[in-house]
């Protein structure tokens, strides 16, 4: 497109603009007072911000074309990202590895216990966003009422705490078991529902376990929730808050760890592979003798299983519960960092995970803008990168005719 | 029996009002099956612009008539347009994107919505000005059925009669139901998709910002945060009744609104919602596709 | 004359008010290479989805009996994976690969159902694990080895040209070890010489043993390589008989009407 | 090209890094810091905005002054959603960031789950709205005050009011199953069992938010009740009072200091009239509270929301204790607070050993002629 043009139509879409925003933006009303107020300057601000807007997204855009003419035919496989090229070769690995590894470890000593936090926080997300990845992306099932299982994770450290005094690694399994339980219990009547269908069910179903904690008081302590969770101990030593904090810092790491590890060699299996069938054809694949359902039920309660282990850690990290944590936004946003980190992917999920939790904290700094800005950020990325920040480039078996095999 | 009768009404009332917005959900899924999560929003954009035309008017002393004419025609526009731009900015770049891709995006546009009204305005509740009057014949049975009952009835029936005959009948319509069908097919016989897409979203939109008019009215105050629960029930009415078919929209909003007023009246309204969930998860255990959706015929 | 795995009795198959399968009657002998024929609606690709599950027939019967075994088992109501592990094997009319997934995947997902490790062995990945993990691509490749796509393994599907699809769908319906292969169109779009070799191939899966029930309509294939053949029309067996017997059968001709029967 | 994009990688990085340390990077030791928490984005916005601006007002007017013993006045202001596990978040940072006192949070769940930070941190917090009954019950939380009336204040005053003062017998306990209401409504229905004097006819949990309540408002009617004790925020409250005017439904209408706010009165309109709120004594004739209601029309072009009095009560106290103690140490801000009186919009206001407010007289209200006036 001509500059010409380009200016013109960034004229037009401000003026369109001005015209959307007209009556939200420009007229402030006190029914009570019956006040009007115009705020003409607001119209300026819009015409001037959208058209800056608009010139930039062109640009962005136009350079992706260019950039996508210029690929020729072999290119238009899913390319390696610089991720998977520094993965790929052994040297720049371990460097990278070795790098990560010492900044990971030292991260709460040079921090303060607010970041901390924070990092514990997208640690949690990291392990919740690979559980949903196995449900979402490598399965294929859209669950949007993942927070559920986190609940029901969540309240079992909570209860059993409060009324046992059950520490929290023995309800660490407990916690995951009863959270798989209830995938199971539900992946029973509702898998064989298709796409969207699924979706609504799981919404409803995480919407129905957040009411019956709500509503069920005797049980559940209702709205005002359950407070004075213990931290989990480190050998029966009670820990200073400060130490609590980075106790748990280095327990998510761990955690991350097991979970990557677990979750990596799940994909590479037998299993992994019969998601991935069906993911993609399930009448292909039943045909081939997969069993439809129980692979998608292992595949749900697995997913859960983690929910349910991180909503311990949850209970524990607050030291406090209520329903008001497990709402269906909470679905959203993990379901967002699978989405957005590139589904199936497992390095995906980690960035989409630091991305989605520590913005928000990071855009404090502006203030009341901060939640739009969110907002605007997850339409822009999803525009300017549909597939997702990491393409998902899953590891192949090959076969070499020597008969010598290799997992590559 | 006077009890169920009222409950009976309650339900219906809500149930029109789910079909409201329930009905562009179904609209906009059946076309390019996307669950356009910020369609509450709109809803939402829809109540507070004809809040503020409403309270402008209001004070320059227009009769309640124009008031309400006029503040309908400007909720309608603005609604429209900005359903227009939703799809233009959130989810045309996105047509051949993964298919969760725009889920996200729409999550993202209702959370940039929100605040964005949030901002604007106020976090404040507001007094919605009554548009609907008590009308006196409507007196005798006023604790039954109320006056502002009675127009969102007929408003709801008369908007599903338009609808219906729009997509039988009209050029437009044809176009809509074969691009549901088919799109690349209905590309390839002249229909112009994306402006079928828009036409979709833009009537979607137009019939949000009535409900939103109308709801506003009824319950008598706004804020920022009204479009979400509305969504998330209407979205569930369209899937109970089978989402991407517009009777059935009107039937699953019904049969929510009714269960929820009865599970209310007869049980407790704490687990009004509970109810409300169960039924659809058994509905569609029992009927997959929903109440009057298309079963659908695999194709080996 | 062998006795036969397959008997099919009476199979119906109606939806809504259309009759897609009429009282259907079909047998396969073991070991032998049976081809079903007829014009396109006929029904033939519903009768193959109410053999594999995917469709539950209205009526009639689906009696398998193993080779060597002298017990029948019904297929009638069973689900597709169940089937194939019965020993019922099939490829698709529109080819349905993974396409995301590398050809020697595509059959190691054909060894799913003969195989066992589960979620421990996926994370332990024990000495059990690692011995099955083995056998299946070793397995595998084998049979790719056989159809002859061992040189493109680590390809992925999606960029196999037709005719090396339409083979590894055989390769990945031969994975699940069947006894009886049911073949949906194989030679669809294939130019001769792909066809030639696939008459090839379809021989020697047949001299392992296993019986092969294919659907086609390629006359010369079909004629080629056929013990026996079935017309079918309008859901209805019109005709069976040796290839030469079905050649001359006024019904057969007529149902092709002015259809050249390339003989 | 490929350089490029780890070049870029790299960037965003360092920029993520910097974003990271930026906020601790200031750090002047000359200002008192002020935190300011509570839910300033999200659904509950507008129970966390008004303490926002309640506190710019008092310390841009303390600040205009010159501040306390020559040192300025610095806010922090952070938002935690009203949710528990945002909160600690929120809390963590404000100790990081070197805060001294804090206004907040709002929800008591928030709170809760953020006290055992700063009583860690030994750092004063006071909140205008959270009243769970724990929080300064429990004894656990020695650095926690409050401006509003806890749980257990305020439903013996609802339950005592409608069986003793209008003498009704049959009443109806409606709730909004948050965390706010759902206790007192619990409160009530215990203070009416126990009095033996009436029946609780119905006790029920409506959906905040939810497009219509006339099928529970039918309920009412079915029920026989002759009073509606409400626990909850005044948007139900006023959506259940429009409701049972249209349903022509003849209830006395009791509700709580969440619904004793002007705003209930400019939404329910004509509705609200005969309602009946507990709040605390004199806010309508005070002149603090008339005082500081312009202040805000005049700064924000608004009627103030909800817990704004409270909130500027709460900063009001704060700032003056911390003159008088000539620091910020717990301990010294703790004796002033709970030894001098301080005049604020919600009474002359000290605070008891358990953190609650001494001097809040709370009693009814009811709507006459558009105005909250005190029922003798």
């Amino acid at each position: 497109m001509s500059g010409l043009k380009v200016i013109k139509k960034a004229l037009l879409t401000s003026l369109w603009f001005v015209f959307l925003t007209f009556p939200i933006m420009v007229i402030k009303v006190d029914p009570v007072e019956r006040i009007i107020r115009w705020r003409w300057q607001n119209s300026l601000y819009v015409a001037l911000g959208t058209f800056c807007v608009y010139l930039l997204a062109q640009f962005i855009l136009q350079r992706k074309i260019k950039k996508l003419e210029s690929q020729t035919e072999q290119d238009s496989l899913p390319k390696e990202s610089v991720i998977h090229r520094i993965l790929a070769n052994p040297k720049q690995r371990n460097l990278l590895i070795v790098a990560l590894s010492a900044v990971i470890l030292a991260f709460p000593l040079f921090s303060s216990s607010y970041q901390t936090n924070v990092m514990i926080t997208a640690l949690m997300y990291v392990v919740l966003g690979l559980g949903l990845n196995i449900v979402v992306g490598m399965a294929g099932l859209l669950d949007l009422g993942y927070v559920a299982f986190y609940a029901v994770g969540a309240y079992s450290y909570a209860l059993l705490n409060h009324h046992f005094q059950l520490g929290f690694w023995a309800v660490l399994p407990i916690g995951g078991g009863l959270a798989a339980l209830f995938g199971i219990l539900l992946g029973f009547p509702v898998l064989r529902l298709r796409g969207d269908y699924l979706a609504i069910v799981t919404l409803g179903f995480g919407e129905i376990i957040r009411l019956i904690l709500e509503n069920w008081s005797e049980f559940s302590k209702g709205p005002s929730g359950i407070s004075n969770i213990s931290r989990p101990g480190l050998f029966g030593i009670e820990l200073s808050l400060d130490s609590a904090i980075i106790y748990l810092y280095y327990l998510m790491i761990l955690f991350v760890i097991v979970t990557i590890f677990i979750v990596n060699r799940l994909q590479d299996s037998r299993l992994g592979r019969a998601w991935i069938a069906l993911r993609e054809d399930e009448i292909a694949c039943q045909a081939m003798g997969i069993d439809k359902r129980k692979t998608k039920l292992v595949a749900f309660s697995l997913g859960a299983f983690w929910a349910g282990i991180i909503g311990v850690v949850f209970a524990a990290k607050t030291t406090f519960v209520n329903p008001a944590s497990f709402t269906f936004l909470e679905s959203a946003i993990i379901l967002s960092i699978v989405v957005l980190g590139g589904m199936g992917s497992i390095v995906g999920v980690i960035f989409g995970a630091m991305i989605l939790i520590l913005l928000p904290e990071y855009l404090r700094a502006l203030s009341e803008y901060r939640m739009l800005a969110f907002g605007a950020i997850l339409v822009a990325m999803m525009v300017f990168r549909p597939q997702g920040l990491i393409s998902n480039i899953r590891r192949t078996y090959r076969f070499e005719k020597t008969h010598s095999l290799n997992v590559k | 029996m006077d009890y169920f009768i009222e409950l009976f009404f309650s339900g219906i009332t809500r149930g029109a009002i789910y079909a409201l917005i329930a009905l562009g959900y179904t609209m906009v899924y059946g076309i390019i099956g996307l669950i356009n999560f910020a369609h509450g929003e709109i809803y939402m954009i829809g109540a507070f612009t004809s809040f503020i035309v409403a309270t402008v008017l209001s004070i320059y002393g227009f009769p309640l008539l124009a008031i309400v004419l006029l503040s309908g025609v400007a909720a309608v526009i603005w609604s429209s347009a900005y359903g227009y731009t939703v799809e233009k900015i959130a989810y045309k770049p996105l047509r051949h994107a993964p298919r969760l891709s725009p889920l996200i995006s729409a999550i993202g546009m209702s959370i940039f919505l929100q605040n964005y009204v949030l901002l604007a305005q106020t976090s404040d509740f507001l007094p919605f000005p009554e548009l609907i009057p008590d009308f006196p014949f409507m007196e005798p049975v006023a604790h039954i059925v109320g006056s502002s009952d009675l127009i969102i009835l007929i408003t709801t029936a008369i908007i599903m009669l338009i609808l219906t005959f729009i997509i039988k009948f009209t050029r437009v319509g044809k176009a809509m139901r074969a691009t549901a069908q088919d799109r690349t097919m209905a590309m390839l016989v002249g229909i112009n998709v994306n402006q079928i897409i828009s036409v979709t979203f833009i009537i979607g939109s137009a019939l949000a910002a009535i409900g939103g008019l109308l709801i506003a009215s009824h319950i008598g105050q706004i804020n920022f945060y009204i479009g979400f629960l509305a969504g998330i029930k209407a979205f569930t009415a369209a899937v109970l009744g089978g989402i991407g078919s517009i009777p059935g929209a009107v039937l699953g909003s019904l049969v929510l609104g009714l269960t929820e007023s009865f599970a209310t009246g007869y049980v407790s309204s704490d687990y009004e919602d509970v109810f409300a969930f169960s039924l659809l998860v058994l509905i569609l255990i029992f009927k997959p596709s929903g109440l009057l959706g298309k079963a659908e015929t695999k194709k080996v | 004359m062998n006795s036969p795995i397959l008997k099919i009795s009476g199979l119906t198959m109606d939806f809504g008010g259309i009759r897609a399968l009429n009282r259907l009657e079909l047998d396969v002998n073991a070991g032998e290479i049976v081809a079903l024929i007829g014009p396109n609606g006929a029904g033939k690709t519903t009768f193959f989805n109410c053999l594999t599950g995917i469709y539950k027939p209205t009526a009639g019967e689906i009696m398998l009996t193993p080779p060597g075994s002298s017990k029948s088992i019904s297929l009638k109501g069973l689900k597709p994976n169940h089937v194939t592990e019965k020993g019922l094997a099939r490829t698709f009319q529109n080819i349905r690969l993974f396409s995301q997934m590398t050809v020697l995947e595509n059959v190691m997902i054909g060894r799913h159902c003969r195989t066992k490790a589960f979620i421990l062995g996926a994370i332990f990945r024990n000495a059990a694990t690692r011995k099955e993990e083995k056998q299946i691509v070793e397995s595998s490749a084998a049979i790719l080895e056989k159809v002859g796509l061992a040189d493109q393994a680590n390809e992925f599907a999606k960029n196999l040209s037709y005719g090396a699809q339409r083979r590894l769908e055989i390769a990945r319906a031969l994975a699940t070890e069947p006894f009886l292969l049911l073949l949906d169109e194989p030679a669809a779009g294939m130019n001769p010489q792909e066809t030639h070799e696939l008459d090839r191939l379809i021989r020697e899966i047949s001299k392992d043993g296993q019986s092969i029930l294919l659907i086609e309509h390629d006359m010369k294939l079909v004629m080629s390589l056929s013990d026996r053949i079935f017309v079918m029309d309008y859901g209805k067996k019109i005709a069976q008989g040796k290839p030469s017997e079905i050649r001359a059968n006024p019904a057969v001709i007529k149902a092709y009407l002015g259809e050249d029967v390339d003989a | 090209m490929k350089l490029m994009k780890s070049k870029k990688i790299l960037a965003a990085a360092a920029v993520m890094m910097m974003a990271m340390y930026a906020p601790v990077a200031g750090n002047a030791a000359d200002t008192i810091k002020f935190g300011v928490a509570g839910p300033h984005s999200g659904d509950l916005a507008s129970y966390g905005l008004p303490t926002v601006n309640a506190a710019k007002l008092v310390i841009d007017q303390v600040n205009a002054k010159g501040g306390i013993n020559g040192k300025k006045i610095e806010m922090l202001i952070e938002d935690d959603v009203c949710k528990p596990e945002i909160a600690t978040n929120t809390a963590t940072k404000l100790v990081s960031e070197g805060a001294q006192v804090v206004l907040g949070h709002i929800c008591s769940g928030a709170t809760v789950a953020a006290m055992p930070i700063y009583r860690d941190a030994k750092i004063l917090v006071m909140s205008p709205s959270a009243t769970t009954d724990p929080l300064t019950y429990s004894g656990e939380y020695p650095n926690f005050f409050r401006t509003i009336a806890p749980n257990a204040a305020q439903s013996p005053t609802m339950a005592d009011f409608a069986l003793n003062k209008l003498g009704l017998t049959k009443i109806a306990v409606i709730h909004d199953k948050g965390d706010y209401g759902k206790p007192l409504a619990e409160g009530a229905k215990k203070a009416i069992d126990d009095s033996g004097k009436g029946k609780v006819v119905l006790f029920e949990g409506i959906t905040p938010g939810a497009v219509d309540y006339s099928a529970i408002v039918q309920k009412i009617k079915q029920s026989g009740a002759e009073a509606v004790i409400f626990g909850g925020y005044h948007p139900e409250a006023s959506k259940i009072v429009s409701m049972m005017k249209k349903k022509r439904l003849k209830a006395e209408f009791i509700s709580d200091d969440g619904v004793k706010d002007d705003t209930f009165i400019k939404v329910a309109g004509k509705d609200a009239e005969g309602v009946y709120a507990v709040g605390p004594e004199d806010v309508t004739s005070n002149k603090m509270a008339m005082k500081a209601k312009e202040e805000h029309k005049a700064a924000f072009k608004s009627d103030p929301g909800a817990f704004f009095d409270g909130a500027y009560a709460a900063t009001t106290v704060m700032l003056h204790a911390i003159e008088k103690a000539g620091s910020t140490d717990l301990d010294a801000l703790k004796k002033v607070l709970q030894e001098e009186k301080v005049e604020t919009p919600v009474g002359a206001i000290n605070f008891d050993q358990k953190g609650d407010a001494v001097g809040v007289g709370y009693s009814m209200y009811q709507v006459q002629n558009g105005k909250y006036v005190v029922v003798k």
